[in-house]
C-alpha cells in the first residue's frame, strides 16, 4: 500500500480549508475531516438539516436527539451556532454561500461530473437526499475517495457510467494516492502520495493525466 | 377568543379522508411526529399519499403507518437507510409507488407552494435522471430546470411549544421542515411539547406564525428536556443511553 | 348625504370579518376598520412589512421607531404576535394565507380589476408599494371607497381606465351607498345604505346591477 | 479566529467602487442603516444603483445619498412619501433612472438571488403595465410572470445585535428586508446597536447566520432602547417625542 490512509487523508483535506470557512462535509468518509479541523482556526460546518456551527460528537450520555447531522448521528452545537429550517439551508447551499463541500463518489469525469448517489444496479431503491443540491451548489465541491474500487476499477473516468448527481460540480478530487484538480483540459494532478507516480496514476485511470 | 389548541390526539386528526396528500415533518426520527402518525394510523384514512424526507425508520411512526398499508405513493428525497426495513419490503414487493426529490427541490418546491410562487427554476439536478423529461434553461450562463409546487391536504409536524393562535418554536435540527410544510397545506396539524400562554413566547423568535397552523395538541414531552433545558440519558424512545465509551 | 359616513362604513366592513380571520388593511381609509373590529373577538391583523398580530397605535409618549405598519404609521404588536422578514411576509400574502385584505380604489371594474395604484397622469412618480401582491394574494379582497370621485363620476365602471393593480382579484366592494359582490354577471348590489335605491345606484354608476 | 467586525463605520464601507449595485435595508426609517450610508456618502462611491424599498424619506440617510448625486438609478417599491421631496426633486429634473417593483416581487427577487433560484413566477402584477414585455404563463388555471433575481455588490443594513462571525437578530418591523438582503449581496456590511460576545445570541433566534455577512459595526445604539428594553420618549432621531394628545 502506498499513499495515505482514511484518516491521513481526512487530515489533507482539512488543512487546506482556510479559516473562516463555511464547509459542509457529506455524509460518509468525508464526515473524517471534522475531526482533522486544525485546533485554534474557525472553520464553520453546516449541516443541511438546519445548522450552521455544527461541534463534535456529544459525550455518550448528552446525545440529544434532536441535534443531528445529515447522516443522523448525533452532534453538538458550537457558541455561534444557527438554526434554521430546510428551505433556508438550502437556500444558504443552491445560493453558493458554502464555500466548500466535500462529498464521497462512485465515480468523477475528466470535465468534473459526479456520481455519487445510485449505482444503477437493478432493484436498487434509490435515495438522493442532499447530494444533488450540494453538487449544485457550493462554491468549491471537492470529491474524497479512493482512487479504486474494490475491484480495482479507477474511480477517475473520462465518462460516467453511474447515473450523475451533478455536471461539470467538482473541482478537485483528494484520493489515497493523488490530489487532482478538474481543469478544462481534464485531470491534473495537484500533489502524489507516497511513492505514486503520474506514469502509475495515468495507468490505473487509463486518463491522459497533466 | 381564537383557541387552535384540541384535547387529544384522536382530535388533531379528524376528518383526514382517503387519498389524501399528507406531508409528515421530521429528518429521520427528529422532529417527526410520532404521536399524530400513531393517531392517523388510528384513524384509519388510507390511499395516502405521502410527503416526508425519508420513508420511516424502524417500525414505530411514518414505518408504522406503511407497515399499516396505509400508504400508496412516497415523495421523498432518502427513502433508504440503514433501519427502513418496512419502506424496503414494500418497495420491493411492488406495493408502493416511490417519487424521489432531491432534498434542497422538496424543500423550496413545498415553500412555493406556501409562498405562492407558480414554479421555479434550480440547478440542483441539471442533467441527471432526476430531471429527465423537465423543462430547462439556461440564465445567465447557467443550466436550471423548472420545478412545481408541493402542496397537501394536510401536514403533521412536530414542534416544541405553541401557543392558542398556533404560534410555533422548535428545537435545535428537529426545525427541518417543519415551518415549510406548515405554509403548505390546506390544514396543519401541530404536535407540541407544551401549550404556553398567550404572549409568552417571543415574537422575535417564533418560527411559525399561527397563520400557518390550524390545530395543536400537546404530547408527552420529549423525555431529553427538563424545564426547557437539556437533561440528556435517554434517547428518542425514552429508553435510557447505555454509557460505555 | 344619504348612506354611511366613513366611519360607518370602517364599522360595516369590520362587521363582516369573522373571529379568527388574518386580515390586512390597506393604506389610508381601510385602516379605520381597525378601529372598529369588536371587542372581545380576536381579529389578527397583518402588515406586510414584518407583523402578524398588529395591535392598535401607542400611547403618544410610547412610539417605537422600529414597530410600524404599512403606512410607516407607529404601532404596537399584541401578545401572541410575531415579527417576520419581506420575503416570507409576502409569501404569506401570495400563498393565500390572509382571508381578508381590504383596500382602497380609483377604479373597480364590473369583473374584479382593480385600479388604485396610479392615475397614469403624466408626469406623477409611480409607486406601487405592496398594492399587487395584495391584490393577488388574498383569499377575500375587498374595496372600501366611495361610489363616487370628487367629480361626481362613478369609481365602479365596466372597465378600468387607470392602469390596473390586478386582474379579476375584488370579490367585494363596500362603497358609502351600497355594499357590491363582484360576480361571473357583474356586480350584484348586496346592501343599500340610507335612502340609496337600484335604480340610482344603476343611473350613478352607469351599470346594469343586479 | 473569524472577526467580522470593523472599528468604524469608515471601515466598514471600505472599498465599495462606482457604479455598483448596492442593497439599502429598511421600510421608510424604520432598520434604514443610516450610519453606513453616511459613511458611504463620506467614501464617495458614485453612479450607484440603489435597491431599496423606498427611495429616501426627510433628508437623511438614504435622502442623503440621492441629494449628494451618488445615485444614478432606484429600484424600489414605494418612492413616492410624503416626506421624498430629495427623490421627487430627482425624478422630475430627469436627473435619476426609476425602476417600479411590486414590493413583495422585490422582496422575493432578492430572496431567490441568495436561494440560487434563476427564475420564479410569480402571480404579482400579471395583467399590469408592471408585467409589460415580461414572460407569462398559466400554471394550474392561474396567471403568472417571470421574475428574475436581483443581486447586489454591497448590501448595506441594519440589525439590533450581532456577533463577530456575523449573526444577527433585528428588531421588531426593523428586520424588513435586512434578512433578503443579506443573503443577496457580495460583501454584506451590516451596522448594530451592539456587538454581544460569541454564543449569547440564542441559536434558536438567530434570524440572519453568519454566513450572509461580511463586516459588522456598532453604532450609536437606538435612543428608544434602553438595556434591551423600550423606554420610548424619543423618536427616531432621538428627539423627545412631544407628548401631548
Amino acid at each position: 500500500m502506498t499513499g495515505l490512509g482514511r484518516a491521513e487523508l481526512a487530515q489533507r483535506i482539512a488543512r487546506d480549508i482556510p479559516e473562516g470557512s463555511y464547509v459542509n462535509l457529506g455524509i460518509g468518509a468525508p464526515t473524517l475531516v471534522a475531526n482533522h479541523l486544525p485546533a485554534g482556526l474557525e472553520i464553520i460546518l453546516h449541516t443541511e438539516n438546519g445548522l450552521l456551527g455544527m461541534g463534535p460528537a456529544p459525550e455518550p450520555g448528552l446525545v440529544d436527539p434532536d441535534l443531528i447531522n445529515a447522516g443522523k448521528q448525533p452532534v453538538t452545537a458550537l457558541p455561534g451556532a444557527a438554526y434554521f429550517h430546510h428551505a433556508d439551508s438550502f437556500g444558504m447551499m443552491r445560493g453558493g454561500h458554502l464555500d466548500v463541500c466535500v462529498l464521497g463518489a462512485f465515480q468523477v469525469s475528466s470535465s468534473g461530473d459526479l456520481a455519487n448517489w445510485s449505482t444503477g444496479a437493478p432493484g436498487a431503491i434509490p435515495a438522493v437526499g442532499g447530494a444533488m443540491d450540494l453538487a449544485s451548489g457550493a462554491k468549491n465541491v471537492w470529491v474524497m475517495t479512493d482512487l479504486l474500487t474494490r475491484d480495482g476499477a479507477s474511480k477517475l473516468v473520462a465518462e460516467c457510467s453511474y447515473p450523475l448527481t451533478g455536471v461539470g460540480c467538482v473541482s478537485r478530487v483528494y484520493t489515497d494516492r493523488a490530489i487532482f484538480d478538474v481543469t478544462p483540459d481534464g485531470f491534473r494532478v495537484r500533489e502524489l502520495f507516497g511513492d505514486t507516480t503520474l506514469g502509475e496514476l495515468e495507468r490505473l485511470t487509463a486518463l491522459d493525466l497533466t | 377568543m381564537i383557541d387552535k389548541t384540541v384535547a387529544g390526539v384522536p382530535d388533531a386528526v379528524v376528518g383526514i379522508r382517503d387519498g389524501s396528500t399528507i406531508m409528515i415533518g421530521g429528518f429521520g426520527r427528529a422532529g417527526q411526529p410520532v404521536e399524530l402518525i400513531d393517531a392517523l394510523i388510528e384513524q384509519g384514512a388510507t390511499d395516502l399519499t405521502i410527503v416526508s424526507n425519508n420513508a420511516g425508520n424502524g417500525d414505530r411512526g411514518l414505518a408504522a403507518l406503511l407497515a399499516a398499508g396505509r400508504v400508496r405513493r412516497m415523495v421523498c428525497s432518502f427513502p433508504r437507510q440503514h433501519d427502513s426495513w418496512v419502506f424496503d419490503g414494500l418497495y420491493r414487493a411492488g406495493r408502493i409507488e416511490l417519487e424521489i426529490v432531491p432534498q434542497g427541490n422538496l424543500a423550496e418546491r413545498i415553500r412555493a407552494a406556501g409562498a405562492g410562487i407558480g414554479a421555479f427554476f434550480s440547478p440542483t439536478g441539471v442533467g441527471t435522471e432526476l430531471a429527465a423529461g423537465k423543462e430547462e434553461r439556461v440564465i445567465d450562463g447557467r443550466r436550471y430546470v423548472l420545478e412545481y409546487p408541493i402542496r397537501a391536504d394536510v401536514a403533521l409536524i412536530s414542534a416544541y411549544r405553541g401557543d392558542r393562535w398556533g404560534n410555533l418554536v422548535y428545537r435545535e435540527t428537529a426545525r427541518n421542515f417543519g415551518p415549510v410544510m406548515a405554509s403548505a397545506a390546506v390544514t396543519t396539524v401541530v404536535q407540541v411539547d407544551e401549550v404556553v400562554e398567550l404572549g409568552s413566547l417571543d415574537p422575535e423568535c417564533v418560527v411559525t406564525p399561527g397563520i400557518f397552523v390550524d390545530r395543536v395538541v400537546a404530547v408527552t414531552p420529549r423525555r431529553w428536556v427538563r424545564d426547557g433545558a437539556f437533561v440528556g440519558g435517554v434517547d428518542i424512545d425514552g429508553e435510557p443511553l447505555a454509557v460505555t465509551s
